[in-house]
């Protein structure tokens, strides 16, 4: 194998890992710009999800379309639960008192999963059976093009939605000021709901190429790739909807580049210096927008 | 019948009260004033009747339907708007988004393209930075996107608080107009201001609030010749 | 020699050129007046003077000191302070305390005075009580020096602003807007401290405003701005029966 | 005024007698063995948490920034504290005050240079820098030699346990005073002054960006002190054990007591450290439980249904006195 | 004291031996701490079924009080003082390295008898009073090395292994060691977090340095996630595995990624000679015991026979008992030398058509 063929599929492994903290930055991002909070039971809700998948093949025995849907409708129904029972109280609370009631809803969701299902992992064989294909000597697994694909899809899909239809700027407007939105008539209840649910859905999607991807399910899975992906929203600018897919591929792409050519051992700590000095050099990411403060 | 009518309201901030029982009507096609100092409990009285905040004691009806618990967000597809202190315009949004939202509750594509021109012709500040970030826009600014933003929906009531806040003479002669003219149009107008000389020059009747209740009401001719008021409030 | 002298002052946001070749000379103890059409860029003018937005062109010089490049708060200690248009306190501090920071840098003592609670710990604060219950005083605001800024009523939240930068000790005063949201009596309650401030303290005040009323009841001179730069400028007889003035600003 | 100067030392002398109070009793129940060893074994734990927690109030509570990095510092104070105490052979007490000192000016110098990004960022783009920050020191630490890699440091003298309980818990209060004191001066009124509205601030005269450091270089030197406390009762430290789940567990003490409200930090930081345990007995619902409380006692203080209790007629008068910054 | 608010299981007669555990019940090393519980509670209801523990002329019930420790230190010397203040007659933890070396110290200051399933750092056995079951790092490290370049003839090694774990790290230092020893070449030696999942990266590393095995001194989760990333990579190295390799066929999808792995282990749920406990396990629990759950039974049962080698359920008697007795665990048979260490067999398992296939 050559240095370019080696170099690519470095590359190609960063791009998918990259897509998936993408996936799942979309939604942190979102319930961030709606809520003003880091939502951190969202990496939990990927674990959910893989759960609920797995148990929608198992003991329900659904066929893999309705799984999947089945899968999508149950994170986003746990997505506004989640909200109405921990954070809708909160509405007039500091923004900190949410984080911290949400690290709560992470450990319950950790610790239930936890006991129904133990902490043995589960093997899951992934539902993706396209085969990989060869290009000019580099190899480029199936699961690989369909992550980029699903996530390149979703992405567009989210942006045309919320720059061009009317749930979409209502969304924007509860994130800049909830009054004034409920004076536009927008029903603010029904759209923070409505964001977490979407919000959750793309965590749902996620959580299944995540399994896909790993194979095994396990009560602790959703905390690595929810950090990361909260990282990648920052990096590319929170609460911007391309910020996140930027943000999420390059973390993946430095991650697994100094990985491979600088130091295993360090490439912690060279992914988040790199965030660092992006953030120093464009303290609002890469995408976001600098808060308009007019003195 | 009163197109709004509020009995008996009293409201809470935690244990203050700010509003202590009070009543006033608006008619259909009237224009109402409500004065008062500073904390008198005016803008108060907006919020509890949009439903942003809600109300301990009292019956809000509008067209003769009990709007006492009703959310904001409905009361808004009932006919009203509101155009609230301290503007509240999406500061990161565009101001023809800005107005676009002001449109929400309307489905009428082609009506809400008409309506946006009209505002944009009694506005023509607001067309010239139609791409510019709200929150950029200088104070007045913000007050003319606030306004326009409110006609957006079409309302038949339209209630605003001090709307001459912060706006050059010229401009606030234009504000009063504007609302003159929205008056004439047949919406009935619900106005809170500090202006009171001008407020009580254009409006039909007004009410004379102190420290959250009423003290005085009329018509706004006699109260502007009203000794008190005319000490108090128009600073003769 | 003036206090504040400005020259060709100018900025831009994107396209838009707010503020343009403007010029302006205050003497040492005037009662100056900026006013002019929304968004005509007295704002901006204020945040230029006070560092919170560096000029693209011109100079600014306090008592012969230039300030261009200087940080706002380096602008605070040559001298000038000021009141924002929408107001800005230390809602979670008390009325005391909001008066006690912008007293910072007038009576000083070390991080090892603070964390051991040394003799010069106790004489400085005292001092600063003494001087901030002062201030307040002159504002009526002594009986609230223990409530929370953000729970007064909106008058005397303007005039807390006001108390605060006086506390600063400036030699020139900005106030943008400080009658806005006032009713007329509470407006001539107003002036009168605005005259006051000016005699008692011997400061220069800067400021904006749209209510007629105060400004030709107080101003000794006056600025007109229009899109940026002098439309007009002079005593307010003078510029407020000027035509060009009347059109853009005043109407009728 | 005097009459704040009255009440000044009134509550400074029931904070004393309080803080006695609460030290005879705990030495008195040690070494008359009415504790248990579950219980004496978590003194110390509770005082480190107190440390940090009040350390970190300095930031967040104060400064009113968020930051996610608290147990980088803690990382830092405890691996230079420890070893010095392994390499020095000085008396005891020497060796230790030596490493306490030395713990904390280090971590105070990374609070320093992590303070420069701060002087930029803001709000969540500050917590992830800081996050990142914490997790870079981590990661260095996991590799350098002297601190013995993955596996880390082993055979720490045992210099802060519960044996030792009172240098332990003079330093507690000693944080507590020197932050309390730092608070309620002219540099903690900027500090606050800040969080409130910066540019205010700025424009009366404070030099923002100055006092953003300190309080993150402050903050960094207790929770420096307060690692080497941890370093020296554990007896072995490696460098995972302060990931950034250690930073949101302090996280979580500071916000549940009430940001800016010392004394809710102490009492929040002993409610956080000893719940887990007492919970011992639930077996597999332990976490479960710890989580439903967490939630619950969030919901509780910000849904204002705390205020509605309070103001109700059937809750005790003396319990209703207003508590300030203490 | 009032720290008796354990769990039920630990209300004591004096007829009851105490056996105190610790290991992470929660958090991601959960799987292991539950597993060794699982496996020791097994044996101690086999023992009591059978009449409990004959110690002299009296019989003791066995019952066992499990800590989570979290896999932290500093948790894990507070759940062990809860235990002391529980009372137990003889310490089972813990689980994992870090948290059995900061509790070492207490318990030898105790006198109490340490039996650690699985913790494999050396220094966890340093005291008198403290006895492991499973193999130390180094031990398994270097008979792999052997068995890689004598056995299988390989010289061009590639490793992947945690960085961050002592145990990875124990087996990758003693394995490179003794590998260069013996004339072999490591041409690639990559690093990961025990935390991550995905190691294409480093895959795809040692891919081109033209590596013919590949050594991972990683658990079998993590192995499982190796190996199926190696054969998406269209990888065909063979690889090698210490004995946290074991139970590995359990959480694979596809055996064929496994197939041809060699790894070093006591322990096989396939083996016929511990079919009845495998078949009990199943039962209770819902999964298959991997070595965790045997190195837990086996745990209780060197506890057991120490109690009757002693006579009598003093601490000194029971430590000093330990060297005297054997074992006849599920992880072979084992006696313990004075250095705490068990002396058992190490088996070389080979994974061939999706079985284990001791060789
Ligand atoms: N959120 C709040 N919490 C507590 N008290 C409040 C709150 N909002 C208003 N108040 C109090 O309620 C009273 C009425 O306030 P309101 O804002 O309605 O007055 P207003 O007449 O609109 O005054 P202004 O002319 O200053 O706008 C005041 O005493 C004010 O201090
Ligand atoms: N940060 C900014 N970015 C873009 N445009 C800005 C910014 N600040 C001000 N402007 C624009 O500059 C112009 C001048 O604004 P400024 O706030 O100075 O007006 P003003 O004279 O104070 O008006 P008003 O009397 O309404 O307060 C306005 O058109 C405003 O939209
Ligand atoms: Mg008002
Ligand atoms: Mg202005």
């Amino acid at each position: 194998m050559n240095l370019f063929q080696s170099i690519m599929e470095q590359l190609l492994n960063g791009l998918r890992t990259g897509s998936i903290y993408a996936l799942i930055a979309l939604g942190y991002s979102m319930v961030y710009g709606i809520a003003k909070m880091i939502n951190f039971a969202h990496g939990d809700v990927i674990m959910v999800g893989a759960y609920a998948l797995f148990m929608g093949m198992t003991a329900l025995s659904l066929p893999l379309p309705v799984a999947i849907i089945f899968t999508i409708v149950v994170c986003a129904v746990l997505g506004i639960a989640i909200e109405k029972v921990a954070y809708k109280p909160l509405r007039n609370a500091s923004s900190l008192a949410v984080l911290i009631t949400a690290i709560g809803m992470s450990f319950l969701l950790q610790s239930l999963a936890l006991i129904i299902f133990s902490a043995t992992p589960i093997p899951f064989k992934s539902i993706i059976s396209m085969k990989g294909i060869k290009i000019a000597g580099v190899d480029i697994p199936g699961i690989t093009i369909i992550t980029l694909v699903v996530t390149t899809a979703i992405m567009v899909a989210l942006t045309l939605f919320i720059n061009k239809t009317k749930a979409g700027s209502a969304m924007r407007a509860v994130s800049e000021d909830r009054g004034a939105a409920a004076l536009m008539g927008i029903n603010v209840n029904r759209t923070i709901s409505m964001t977490f649910a979407i919000g959750s859905a793309l965590a749902a999607v996620a959580g299944i190429l995540y399994i896909c991807q790993y194979q095994s399910i396990t009560p602790t899975l959703g905390a690595l790739p929810g950090i990361k992906a909260f990282v990648a929203a920052v990096l590319g600018g929170i609460g911007s909807i391309p910020g996140a897919m930027v943000g999420g591929i390059l973390l993946g792409i430095v991650e697994s580049m100094s990985k491979a050519y600088i130091s295993t051992e360090l490439a912690d700590a060279i992914v988040f210096g790199v965030l660092v000095v992006i953030l120093l050099v464009k303290p609002s990411g890469l995408l976001g927008k600098l808060k308009a403060e007019k003195v | 019948m009163a197109m709004l009518s509020v009995k008996d309201l009293q409201v809470y901030y935690g244990m203050i009260q700010a509003i202590k029982g009070l009543s006033f009507e608006v008619n259909e096609g009237e224009v109402v004033a409500l004065i008062g100092a500073n904390g008198a409990g005016k803008t108060t009285i907006l919020h509890t009747v949009t439903g942003l905040i809600p109300s301990k004691e009292g019956k809000i009806e509008f067209q003769g339907k009990d709007i006492t618990k009703a959310p904001g967000h409905k009361i808004v597809t009932y006919g009203m708007a509101h155009v609230p202190e301290g503007r509240r315009v999406f500061a990161n949004l565009s101001v023809y988004e800005n107005l676009k939202l002001g449109a929400y509750t309307r489905n009428d594509k082609k009506e809400i393209e008409d309506t946006l021109k009209m505002i944009y012709q009694r506005f023509p500040r607001l067309e010239e930075r139609k791409n510019q970030m709200a929150g950029t826009l200088s104070g007045g600014e913000q007050q003319m996107l606030a306004m326009g933003r409110a006609l957006m929906s079409q309302p038949k009531i339209i209630l605003m608080d001090e709307p001459s806040m912060g706006l050059s003479p010229i401009f606030v002669e234009e504000i009063f107009k504007i609302i003159q003219d929205v008056a004439a149009s047949g919406t009935t107008v619900l106005l809170v201001e500090q202006n009171a000389k001008k407020a009580l020059s254009i409006a039909n009747r007004a009410y004379v609030l102190e420290t959250g209740k009423i003290v005085l009401e009329g018509d706004a001719n006699v109260l502007m010749n009203d000794e008190s008021v005319k000490k108090a409030y128009l600073g003769e | 020699m003036a206090l504040l002298e400005v020259t060709n002052l100018g900025i831009s946001f994107g396209g838009l050129r707010a503020v343009d070749n403007f010029n302006i000379k205050i003497e040492k103890g005037q009662l100056y007046g900026l006013i002019g059409p929304n968004g005509a860029g007295k704002t901006t003018i204020f945040n230029l003077l006070t560092g919170v937005y560096q000029p693209t062109d011109g100079t600014i010089a306090l008592d012969g000191e230039v300030l261009n490049g200087k940080s706002p708060a380096q602008i605070c200690q040559s001298g000038i302070s000021r009141t924002f248009q929408n107001i800005r306190l230390f809602h979670e501090m008390t009325v005391l305390d909001n008066v006690k920071a912008a007293l910072h840098n007038q009576m000083t003592y070390s991080l090892a005075d603070t964390f051991f609670r040394l003799p010069k710990y106790r004489k400085k604060e005292d001092e600063m009580n003494r001087k901030a219950v002062e201030i307040l005083k002159v504002f009526d605001l002594d009986s609230h020096a223990d409530h929370l800024a953000a729970n007064l009523p909106y008058g005397k939240q303007r005039k807390l602003e006001i108390a605060r930068a006086l506390a600063t000790n400036p030699k020139l005063l900005l106030l943008d807007e400080p009658a806005a949201g006032m009713n007329p009596n509470e407006t001539a309650e107003l002036m009168d401290t605005i005259k006051l401030i000016r005699d008692q303290f011997d400061i220069t005040v800067l400021l904006i405003e749209h209510d007629m009323k105060l400004v030709s009841g107080i101003c000794e001179y006056l600025t007109v701005l229009n899109f940026g730069t002098e439309l007009a400028s002079g005593t307010p007889n003078v510029v407020l029966n000027n035509p060009v003035v009347i059109t853009a600003y005043l109407g009728e | 005024m005097k009459n704040e100067r009255n009440k000044f030392t009134k509550g400074k002398i029931i904070n004393i007698v309080i803080a006695v109070l609460i030290y005879i009793l705990i030495m008195a129940a040690l070494n008359g063995g009415m504790l248990s060893r579950q219980m004496s074994s978590l003194l110390v734990p509770i005082c480190v948490n107190v440390m940090l927690a009040v350390s970190l109030n300095l930031i967040t509570g104060f400064l009113g920034e968020l930051t996610l990095g608290h147990a980088g510092f803690m990382s830092i104070g405890a691996y230079a504290g420890s070893l010095l105490t392994i390499y020095l052979d000085l008396p005891m007490y020497v060796e230790f005050i030596i490493a306490i000192l030395v713990g904390g000016a280090v971590a105070a110098f990374f609070g320093f240079l992590i303070g420069v990004p701060v002087l930029r960022l803001r709000g969540d783009y500050l917590a992830i820098v800081t996050l990142a920050f914490g997790e870079i020191i981590k990661s260095v630490i996991n590799v350098i030699k002297i601190t013995n890699g993955a596996k880390g440091l082993n055979d720490i003298p045992s210099y802060s346990t519960f044996r030792n309980f009172t240098i332990v818990y003079i330093l507690v209060i000693l944080t507590i005073i020197l932050i309390v004191n730092l608070v309620n001066s002219r540099h903690g009124r900027a500090i606050r002054s800040i969080r409130d509205n910066y540019i205010a601030a700025e424009s009366v005269g404070i030099p923002v960006s100055k006092f953003k450091v300190m309080a993150f270089v402050i903050s960094a030197f207790f929770a420096g002190v307060a690692g080497v406390v941890y370093a020296h009762n554990v007896g072995i430290i490696k460098p995972t054990t302060f990931d950034y789940n250690k930073s949101i567990e302090i996280l979580v003490i500071v916000v549940l007591g009430g940001m800016g409200n010392i004394r809710g930090s102490i009492i929040a930081a002993t409610i956080l450290t000893l719940l887990p345990e007492m919970l011992r007995g639930a077996d597999n619902l332990r976490m479960l439980i710890y989580a439903i409380v967490l939630i619950a006692m969030m919901l509780f203080n910000g849904s204002g249904a705390k205020e509605r209790l309070i103001s109700s007629k059937y809750f005790p008068k003396f319990l209703k006195r207003q508590k300030g910054v203490e | 004291g009032c720290g008796n608010n354990g769990s039920s299981s630990s209300k004591k007669d004096d007829s009851t031996f105490l056996i105190g555990g610790s290991g992470p019940l929660t958090g991601s090393a959960a799987t292991y701490g539950l597993s060794v519980k699982q496996g020791a509670e097994v044996a101690v209801k086999e023992i009591n079924d059978a009449g409990g523990v004959k110690v002299g002329d009296k019989a003791y019930k066995l019952d066992l009080d499990f800590q989570d420790d979290e896999n932290k230190e500093d948790k894990a010397v507070t759940a062990y003082n809860t235990l002391m203040d529980n009372d137990i007659n003889a310490f089972l933890g813990t689980v994992t390295s870090t948290p059995c070396l900061a509790l070492t110290k207490n318990a030898y200051d105790d006198g109490i008898l340490l039996v650690t399933p699985s913790a494999s750092a050396l220094d966890c056995t340093k005291y008198d009073n403290a006895f492991r079951i499973c193999f130390t790092d180094p031990m398994q490290g270097e008979k792999l090395a052997e068995y890689a370049v004598k056995t299988l003839g390989k010289k061009k090694i590639g490793i992947i292994y945690h960085n961050d774990d002592d145990y990875s790290i124990g087996l990758e230092k003693a394995f490179t060691e003794k590998v260069k020893e013996l004339g072999g070449e490591i041409v690639a030696s990559e690093a990961s977090a025990s935390k991550d999942n995905d190691f294409s990266t480093q895959l795809t590393s040692i891919k081109s340095s033209k590596a013919d095995l590949i050594f991972a001194p990683v658990y079998y989760q993590a192995a499982a996630y190796i190996t199926k990333q190696a054969s998406d990579a269209g990888m065909k190295i063979p690889f090698i595995g210490g004995d946290g390799w074991d139970g590995i066929l359990g959480v694979v999808t596809e055996p064929a990624t496994v197939e041809g792995a060699v790894f070093l282990t006591p322990f096989t749920a396939t083996d016929s000679s511990v079919a009845d406990f495998v078949k009990t396990y199943e039962a209770a629990y819902k999964e298959t015991p991997n070595q965790f759950a045997a190195d837990g039974y086996d745990g209780v049962y060197a506890i057991a026979e120490a109690m009757k080698q002693a006579g009598s359920i003093k601490n000194e008697d029971l430590i000093a008992a330990m060297t005297k007795i054997t074992v006849d665990g599920l992880t072979g048979k084992m006696t313990f030398d004075k250095s705490g260490e068990a002396n058992k067999d190490a088996k070389f398992v080979e994974i061939k058509d999706g079985k284990y296939l001791v060789k």
